[in-house]
């Protein structure tokens, strides 16, 4: 109990120093401190897929998305300190109005109802017929598989604007090198464990905690590591090879979602007896084309004018 | 009995060396110090409460998860920290010689 | 043929199975052959459309569950009228703003290549959306619409463009989490998202009541009602022709649908008629607001653009007119303002293609470039003109169908301060429509200097307008279809 | 007050600290951040209010997980516009909220 009220209040504390801070970068840092918190609180939560999920993507990726949008602002000292909060008034009657939210939530959380229909039953009940033994990656692959299959398409949107603005204005990709011996060396030993990992994150999905996004994120961190080191990443540079890679997650998965519909059956109902080989199919292909569209969020942001940060030393 | 109380002792250990590790990081003035504190003592703590978790883990494959989770942390603690002080050495350096021209 | 129309298979999930596979395909093809591409998907969407209509008239309201989970568990598609008139009425919106955006584009060689993705993919996530009866569904569906409709408005690239994109991502993003925040508290609250299953649920308590008002302050921003309709103008006024015309008559209409959905169908029992009053008021302020300030505007788009804010007043006036009121009244009301979202969208869209045309002739965006343009584009001009007759609800129009209706139920409802609002409104749209007009048909160039948009694009907004103007005249056959989402049952 | 509970009220604080911070920074970056904030407040309530009442749930579990996923890409999303607009323009706020600031700037320069 006592290490919830403390997690708690560290979680609250991160987040008001995420918004109080003067200096932008020091947010920033503190931003993915809250995210690695939020990964222990769903740990706290009971649910690890989530604290994987937020660890990978919340924290880690954001984190970098941020950093790396950061890097490229360089934010004048004298401006960020200034403007950092509107008129007094304002920020008088914003305050208010966030006393006033908390005030509602918290009196709405306290009166919530008690719930007629019981999800968690139904779900254990269900969980045969869906092909797969965790119930996470059975409400996400066969009972909301519709829910996935759009959100899948989300990430393919922002990827899409980001290649829409990269190339509209012609400037040169972005180049984030740390040219280090230590990572070159260490990364021959790493990457592949990365891999073993990220593929070790698939299988277990259907039985335990773990699935496509964690297993994609990894893959995401590895092709982010792979870019800053300067290692070539293979089919990179062919923009052609780069588009087909988005494509074929989202695309596989409508395929094998309308196997059944073509045969007179239900739209993402997977074919009878092939549940679990289908899902793993579709599981492989968003694993792959996740990993390629989480590392092009990273990789489609346009470049900074002048030569980006770090140039490593005299190494 | 003597396995728990081995164990708990392992354990407190660790955390007392977690404790230093965040008191240098406290103390020290510049980066290469606080980082060199940092992560020698960490791992060296998290080697030790590991080591305090091992008997009580059930089967063997957990075991060797733990060891690789070890050894992972310590690889990245120390690239870590060599990246970071490599690029304060950098910004070091420029300060320097945009100070001397 | 009914026996064929009844086994055919359920032709629902294919409204949302096309529209992805055209943007996987344009994604992949990139510009090669993307007319071909976008001609062939709009076939045959339009053709799943038709198929669906005599479905309709046949079996009535058609259910579909996903992956044969039922309804507390998996997701369910739902197509009764009101749905299947938006459906339609997107894929006539969207047909003529592709048939507009093929030539169009032409001069934006960039843009061309992530424009069709994009466009496929705001029709897949309004098709979810129109058809979707769960709740956090419809939040996904949001965000799908929102981040495709954001990236089309800053597919230009420009500083104003990606401004407005800015501003309008970040009340899209805030409108989306308030209406999770309420997803929250219900699904805490009652155990299930399924929007027919709750209607008969919620009751009006303390969580229930501020779920429901967090989801209406989030649906009401992202729908840019008066009060939170600050990012609406720029962001419609700077994009491209087809992307304002698809944003102003379909993107901002999602939202009002879905709280539409949530106000009269699953919260009824929660809502109260003082409420809805207020949501009334909020109409008219926007009708006051949007006339005013789109009679003040200096460049075309920006002032049709300040005319859907106008417009979007009206569509408030069903709440108040529905909550509290007799049947017939209701059902008056309800027609009356399904009609006027219809009409409003075909209308719309055609006026900012023909504004598109205009500004493209006249090469400057504001009205006083316009000196002229009466003698020398008449076809651009007459598909703008239709399109105002329309917007001002003038008689044969749909327009005016609609707010007859609501007329019509104000008055047996017996509130008759709502016929302010729509009498000044109509004044107002009528003073800035002509204010446009006043500036054509004045001769100072005796030489065409303009530069004549090709024939399609007049044509396409030319057929909007009339598709408008027809609402009006055979307005029987749509009241019909959307008389029976009332009732629930077929025709 | 289960421990489920305890983090939904923490839900609870943390949305309406994202909004303050939403509504209060002109910096882009930062309303960002706050938005994210915001966002993970909403899941947390989400999870811990549905748990408080009926136990370890997958549903909202799996919710959340598609939560998250959405909530990177818009953040992708807004950082390509962001930069794409400093890169434009140079400004790391939008033009209405520069314009307050010269106001508030001329102000105390007065003052």
């Amino acid at each position: 109990m006592i290490l919830d009220w403390l997690l708690a209040g560290a979680l609250i504390g991160t987040a008001a120093g995420v918004l109080l801070t003067r200096d932008l970068y020091r947010s920033v840092v503190l931003f993915i401190i809250f995210g690695l918190l939020m990964a222990l609180v769903w740990v706290r939560v009971e649910a690890p897929d989530l604290a994987l999920a937020e660890a990978a993507i919340g924290a880690g990726l954001t984190g970098v998305l941020f950093l790396d949008a950061l890097g490229h602002l360089n934010p004048d000292k004298a401006a960020a300190v200034r403007q950092k909060y509107r008129q007094p008034l304002l920020s008088g009657l914003a305050f208010l109005l966030a006393l006033g939210v908390t005030g509602l939530l918290w009196m709405a959380l306290v009166d919530s109802p008690q719930p007629g229909v019981h999800l968690p039953e139904i779900v254990d009940q269900q969980l045969l017929a869906s092909g797969v033994e965790h119930p996470i990656t059975a409400v996400l692959l066969s009972f909301r598989a519709y829910d996935t299959l759009l959100e899948v398409a989300v990430i393919l949107v922002a990827v899409v604007v980001g290649l829409a603005l990269r190339f509209s204005q012609e400037d040169q990709p972005a180049e984030t090198q740390v040219l280090s011996p230590l990572l070159q060396k260490m990364l021959v030993w790493l990457l592949p464990l990365m891999l073993m990992v990220a593929i070790y994150l698939l299988w277990i999905g259907s039985y335990r905690s773990g699935g496509a996004f964690q297993a994609a994120a990894v893959l995401a961190a590895m092709a982010v590591l792979m870019r800053m080191s300067g290692t070539p990443i293979p089919g990179h540079s062919n923009l052609y090879l780069l588009r087909i890679g988005l494509v074929v997650g989202l695309g596989l998965f409508l395929l094998l979602g309308s196997v059944d519909l073509v045969s007179g059956g239900n739209f993402l109902a997977w074919p009878e007896g092939w549940e679990k080989a289908s899902i793993l199919v579709v599981e492989g292909a968003l694993t792959f084309s996740l990993g390629m569209l989480l590392f092009s969020l990273f990789e489609a942001s346009p470049a900074p004018k002048q030569a980006s940060m770090t140039r490593g030393g005299g190494a | 009995m003597l396995i728990d109380l081995l164990r708990s002792l392992l354990i407190l250990v660790g955390a007392a060396f977690f404790l230093v590790g965040t008191l240098g990081l406290l103390r020290f003035p510049d980066a290469p110090t606080r980082i060199h504190a940092l992560t020698k003592v960490d791992n060296l703590g998290l080697g030790l409460i590991v080591l305090g978790l091992l008997p009580g883990v059930a089967s063997w494959p957990v075991v060797f998860k733990m060891i690789l989770i070890w050894l992972l942390a310590i690889a990245a603690a120390s690239l870590a920290g060599h990246l970071v002080v490599q690029a304060w050495a950098g910004s070091q350096n420029k300060e320097t010689s945009s100070r001397d021209s | 043929m009914s026996s064929l129309l009844q086994e055919l298979p359920q032709l629902l999930p294919w409204l949302v199975i096309l529209p992805l596979f055209w943007a996987l395909f344009s994604l992949a093809l990139g510009v090669l052959y993307r007319h071909w591409i976008a001609g062939v998907f709009i076939f045959l969407l339009l053709a799943t459309n038709l198929i669906l209509i005599g479905q309709w008239l046949l079996l009535g309201d058609l259910y579909y569950s996903l992956g044969d989970w039922d309804v507390p568990l998996g997701i369910q598609l739902r197509l009764d009228g009101v749905a299947l008139a938006m459906v339609t009425v997107t894929s006539l919106v969207t047909a003529a703003c592709s048939l507009h955006a093929s030539t169009y584009l032409d001069d934006y060689p960039r843009a061309q290549q992530y424009f069709w993705p994009l466009l496929a993919f705001t029709w897949a996530s309004l098709n979810v959306i129109w058809l979707s009866a769960d709740l956090f569904n419809l939040y996904v569906g949001l965000e799908l619409l929102g981040l495709s409709a954001v990236g089309l408005v800053a597919l230009t690239g420009q500083t104003e463009a990606l401004g407005a994109a800015l501003r309008y991502l970040y009340a899209a993003l805030l409108g989306s989490l308030a209406y999770l925040l309420g997803v929250a508290l219900i699904y805490s609250g009652y155990g299930q998202l399924d929007l027919p299953a709750l209607s008969g649920l919620l009751e009006s308590d303390a969580s229930t009541r501020l779920a429901l008002a967090l989801m209406t302050l989030g649906l009401l921003l992202k729908t840019a009602i008066f009060p939170l309709h600050i990012w609406l103008p720029p962001a419609h006024g700077k994009a491209l022709p087809p992307v304002s015309a698809l944003l102003s008559a379909l993107v901002v209409k999602a939202s009002f649908y879905i709280l539409v959905r949530l106000w009269l169908e699953a919260g009824l029992q929660v809502v109260v008629p003082s409420a809805a009053q207020f949501m009334g008021a909020l109409g008219a302020g926007a009708v006051f607001w949007g006339g005013w300030m789109a009679w003040r505007q200096t460049e075309l788009k920006m002032l049709v653009a300040y005319s859907t804010v106008a417009q979007l007043g009206y569509l408030m006036l069903i709440f108040p007119l529905m909550v509290g009121v007799s049947p017939t009244a209701a059902q008056l009301a309800w027609e009356g303002g399904w009609l006027q979202l219809i009409a409003h969208a075909l209308a719309k869209a055609a006026m900012f293609l023909a504004a598109g045309n205009l500004v493209l002739a006249m090469r400057r965006p504001d009205i006083i470039g316009l000196h002229g343009v009466g003698r020398f584009l008449p076809f651009s001009l007459l598909g703008f003109g239709l399109a105002g007759v329309s917007i001002m609800g003038l008689p044969p129009s749909g327009g005016f169908m609609a707010k007859w209706l609501l007329l019509q139920s104000a008055l047996a409802s017996g509130q008759w301060w709502w016929l302010l609002v729509l009498a000044g409104g109509s004044a107002l749209s009528a003073v800035y429509i002509f204010k446009v007009y006043q500036q054509c048909y004045i001769e100072d160039t005796e030489v065409d200097n303009f530069r004549h948009p090709s024939l399609l694009l007049d044509l396409s907004s030319i057929t909007l307008a009339l598709l408008a103007l027809s609402l009006g005249i055979f307005s029987a056959w749509p009241q019909a279809l959307l008389a029976t989402a009332l009732s629930g049952g077929g025709v | 007050m289960n421990t489920f509970f305890i983090y939904a009220l923490t839900g609870g604080l943390l949305s309406s600290l994202g909004l303050l911070g939403f509504i209060l920074h002109r910096h882009l970056l930062r309303r960002l951040m706050a938005f994210n904030l915001m966002g993970s407040g909403c899941f947390l309530i989400l999870t811990g209010l549905s748990q408080s009442h009926q136990g370890v749930d997958a549903v909202p579990q799996a919710l959340v997980l598609t939560g998250i996923v959405v909530a990177v890409s818009a953040t992708a999303l807004a950082l390509v516009l962001i930069r794409r607009w400093y890169h434009l323009t140079g400004q790391t706020s939008l033009p209405e909220d520069v314009q307050s600031l010269e106001k508030t700037s001329s102000k105390e320069a007065q003052g």
